[in-house]
């Protein structure tokens, strides 16, 4: 059984459906799923509920979605980079539940671990903490969050085998684990497929077992801000 | 009369310790890590997933794989590590992290701290500040002392929604260094030219003796 | 008249679909792995950090760093990957584990499982056997019908502590297979030369048809 | 500020204290902080509660320090490969708290992670359960547990950088890994101490920011059931 698909419109065939929930993997522009988010534009698939900590740029990543209204709803912890998410977040037209950058990773994470709900101390005494149940433990005030639990993870690799064992590249590395486990599915889209036994096994990052399909294609990889120093001469 | 930005993040850089682990934020606090004093080892954490940040790349070396949680381009250090996300706050939520330095747009003298939102006017998302304020050891906040039109920006009460409360554990200032302590605020240093009555009178929290 | 151990193992890896990761126990489910049919490939996990686990190693071969759940060596295999008990149970709790096939003391008629205490007698522990039947998709378990004294061990209510209650979905005995169902327990097939009668005296629990 | 020690004892110094909690990584005898634990019997520390998988057998890993009666209470899942064990516990010299594997795994994760407390249904229907907070989400029905927190977490791990990057060998990574994040003080002791650098960024298990002092020695690394197969003769 191989879970090596052709393309993006390949891996995704059966998987979609209107009102659907998908996790993201990406911080920035940095290891997004671009493949996987332009096939879901394509698809046409609507009134998407994503949980991804950043929204893309306006003509990049997930901002594709938004600027083709396919998005209802966002979790995510912060969208500064994205005029048409504020744009239609303050006409109304897109719902927003912002999460602290690490209540949004964790709730992705005990998704995939079984963990219905936590307990962090973070957001306490902020608008965050409004409306959830408070516990006091050892003296200190925690709030319980829940998990995340998607229809469908879309994550971005540096390299799998056809086993699906992944590894990531620098930061890239980023919500991609996480959101690859809270999906009942998970897609994953790398720059370079290799062998069964290429990677070692001490150096998986993300074991086969949380990739259902995988596809190979070519990435852009914008750079958001590309900051520079001098070059010192001797 | 008063610091500039980068007497600011020197002051800053004088809380680090030999050994540390620091996240910095964006702004002033990005400037700390140019002022770290010799012979103290600061390992900078970046919390989209690094530790061991190191300065930004020549130009051309740029690698679109390799950013900061500011998502600009860096580079990696000899000791760097990669993480995921969840591990990098369990790590800030664990209380790992030694200290973090934040800009703010208000503090009050209960050590509130608002930094990420304002009403109606800017929906940019509260990112990691709210992990970061909750989790680590201690909070330095770096920022201006007023605000454009000359307002307090150092408060009996945050106007703003919160990052944190009751969070903040110094505050440095264009106009000095303050601690928050029972009851309100401790002058530790005032900037060289700024008396005491200059830097209440442009105080709206309470200062303590 | 009755099946034996690698009968029952035959019989359990039946249950295999191709692709799937299959947790193994201590024992008669150990077995299992030698039966595969052709043509299904199943990554063994391993719940002390593992997944694709390997035969045992050829003499000398051993390596202190290499072992299975029940504390034997073991080979990797070119698809293994290793990670820590964390993340181990993550995936578990989490339920990515297809299946899991595991040695029983007592079920129960509503899939009750009791395989880990002995109260007074025996002090060893659940290990992992808890987290697996909360969190895998699929449990089966494989084991004799009754005990040595000839009493069943599929019952109408467990009388050992237990290890989950309704997490059982099939039991795989030296008589027969259950399926456990509305009501009762249902037959699903017989062993070679026992009669539904034999099967029916042998099994305290109820069983529907 | 150098993390390295120059042995076990000198990497304990000023830490120990009676009554204390310590997190132990290891599973069986594999990948057990051997060195440590010796370390620790020579100090004569007393009434120690220990969370670790397990107990170590009679004359190897924590094994010892029940032999020396310096536990007083064990959290842990399985402690059937220890005949002092057993004859401690139910005489009542010992104090047992059990935990299912990953309901272990997941409280020191947990500890290290600034996460109090965490909802699971590992034990739901069984004694675990018992005296615990129950709650349902989406139908079902899970119990709270607690994290652990240590006074100190010992650890072994493979080879360490000097700034305390830590990777791993093969299964001995286990507990190790949720071990040392649960800790106030971590020590670790590896086979081998390398250069800063000799370890790819990307390829590090553990970042150093969990590791407060390591030490490097000769490890015993004792096989608790060697198990082989016949080699086929062609």
């Amino acid at each position: 059984m191989s879970k090596v698909y052709s393309d993006a419109t390949a891996a995704l065939d059966g998987l979609l459906f209107d009102g659907m929930m998908i996790a993201a993997g990406g911080f920035g522009l940095c290891g997004i799923p671009e493949l996987l988010i332009d096939a879901l534009r394509e698809s046409g698939v609507k009134n998407l509920r994503v949980a991804s900590n950043n929204a893309g740029v306006d003509d990049f990543g997930l901002g594709l979605l938004l600027q083709s209204r396919q998005i209802k709803k966002m979790s995510s912890s912060y969208v500064g980079e994205n005029a048409e998410f504020m744009r239609q977040y303050l006409s109304g037209e897109l719902e927003l539940e912002f999460n602290p950058q690490g209540t949004l990773a964790e709730r992705m994470r005990a998704g995939g671990a079984g963990i219905p709900a936590f307990f962090t101390a973070t957001g306490v005494g902020t608008v965050v903490a409004e409306g959830k149940e408070h516990q006091d433990f050892d003296g200190r005030t925690y709030i319980l969050e829940r998990a995340i639990n998607a229809d469908l993870s879309i994550v971005k690799a540096w390299k799998a085998d056809e086993s699906g064992n992944l590894i990531f590249r620098k930061t890239a590395r980023n919500f991609n684990v996480p959101a690859a486990t809270c999906g009942k599915v998970c897609v994953v889209e790398v720059e370079e497929i290799v062998p069964v036994g290429a990677i070692p096994a001490d150096g998986i990052h993300l074991p086969g077992i949380y990739v259902h399909r995988l596809i190979t294609g070519t990435h852009q990889k914008r750079i958001e801000q590309r900051t520079v120093r001098a070059k010192e001469t001797a | 009369m008063s610091w500039d930005r980068n007497q600011m993040a020197a002051i800053a850089a004088r809380e680090a310790q030999d050994g540390w682990y620091v996240n910095l934020g964006i702004g002033i606090p990005t400037l700390v890590s140019n002022h770290i004093p010799p012979g103290v080892s600061v390992t900078l954490q970046s919390e989209n997933g690094m530790l061991g940040m190191g300065p930004f790349p020549f130009a051309g070396e740029e690698d679109a794989d390799l950013i900061n949680a500011g998502k600009q381009t860096i580079t990696e250090l000899p000791n760097s590590a990669y993480f995921d996300s969840a591990t990098s706050f369990a790590m800030i939520r664990g209380g790992k992290i030694n200290m973090a330095i934040l800009g703010a747009m208000e503090v009050s003298e209960e050590g509130d701290l608002a930094n990420w939102m304002i009403p109606g006017k800017l929906v940019k998302g509260m990112g990691g500040a709210m992990d970061l304020v909750a989790g680590v050891g201690r909070v330095v906040v770096v920022m201006d002392h007023t605000n454009k039109a000359g307002e307090s920006k150092v408060l009996k009460r945050c106007t703003l929604p919160l990052t944190g409360k009751a969070v903040v554990d110094r505050v440095i200032t264009n106009l000095g260094v303050l601690d928050v302590v029972p009851g309100g605020l401790k002058i530790v240093e005032l900037a060289e030219g700024v008396s005491k009555e200059q830097f209440r009178s442009a105080t709206e929290a309470a200062i303590v003796d």
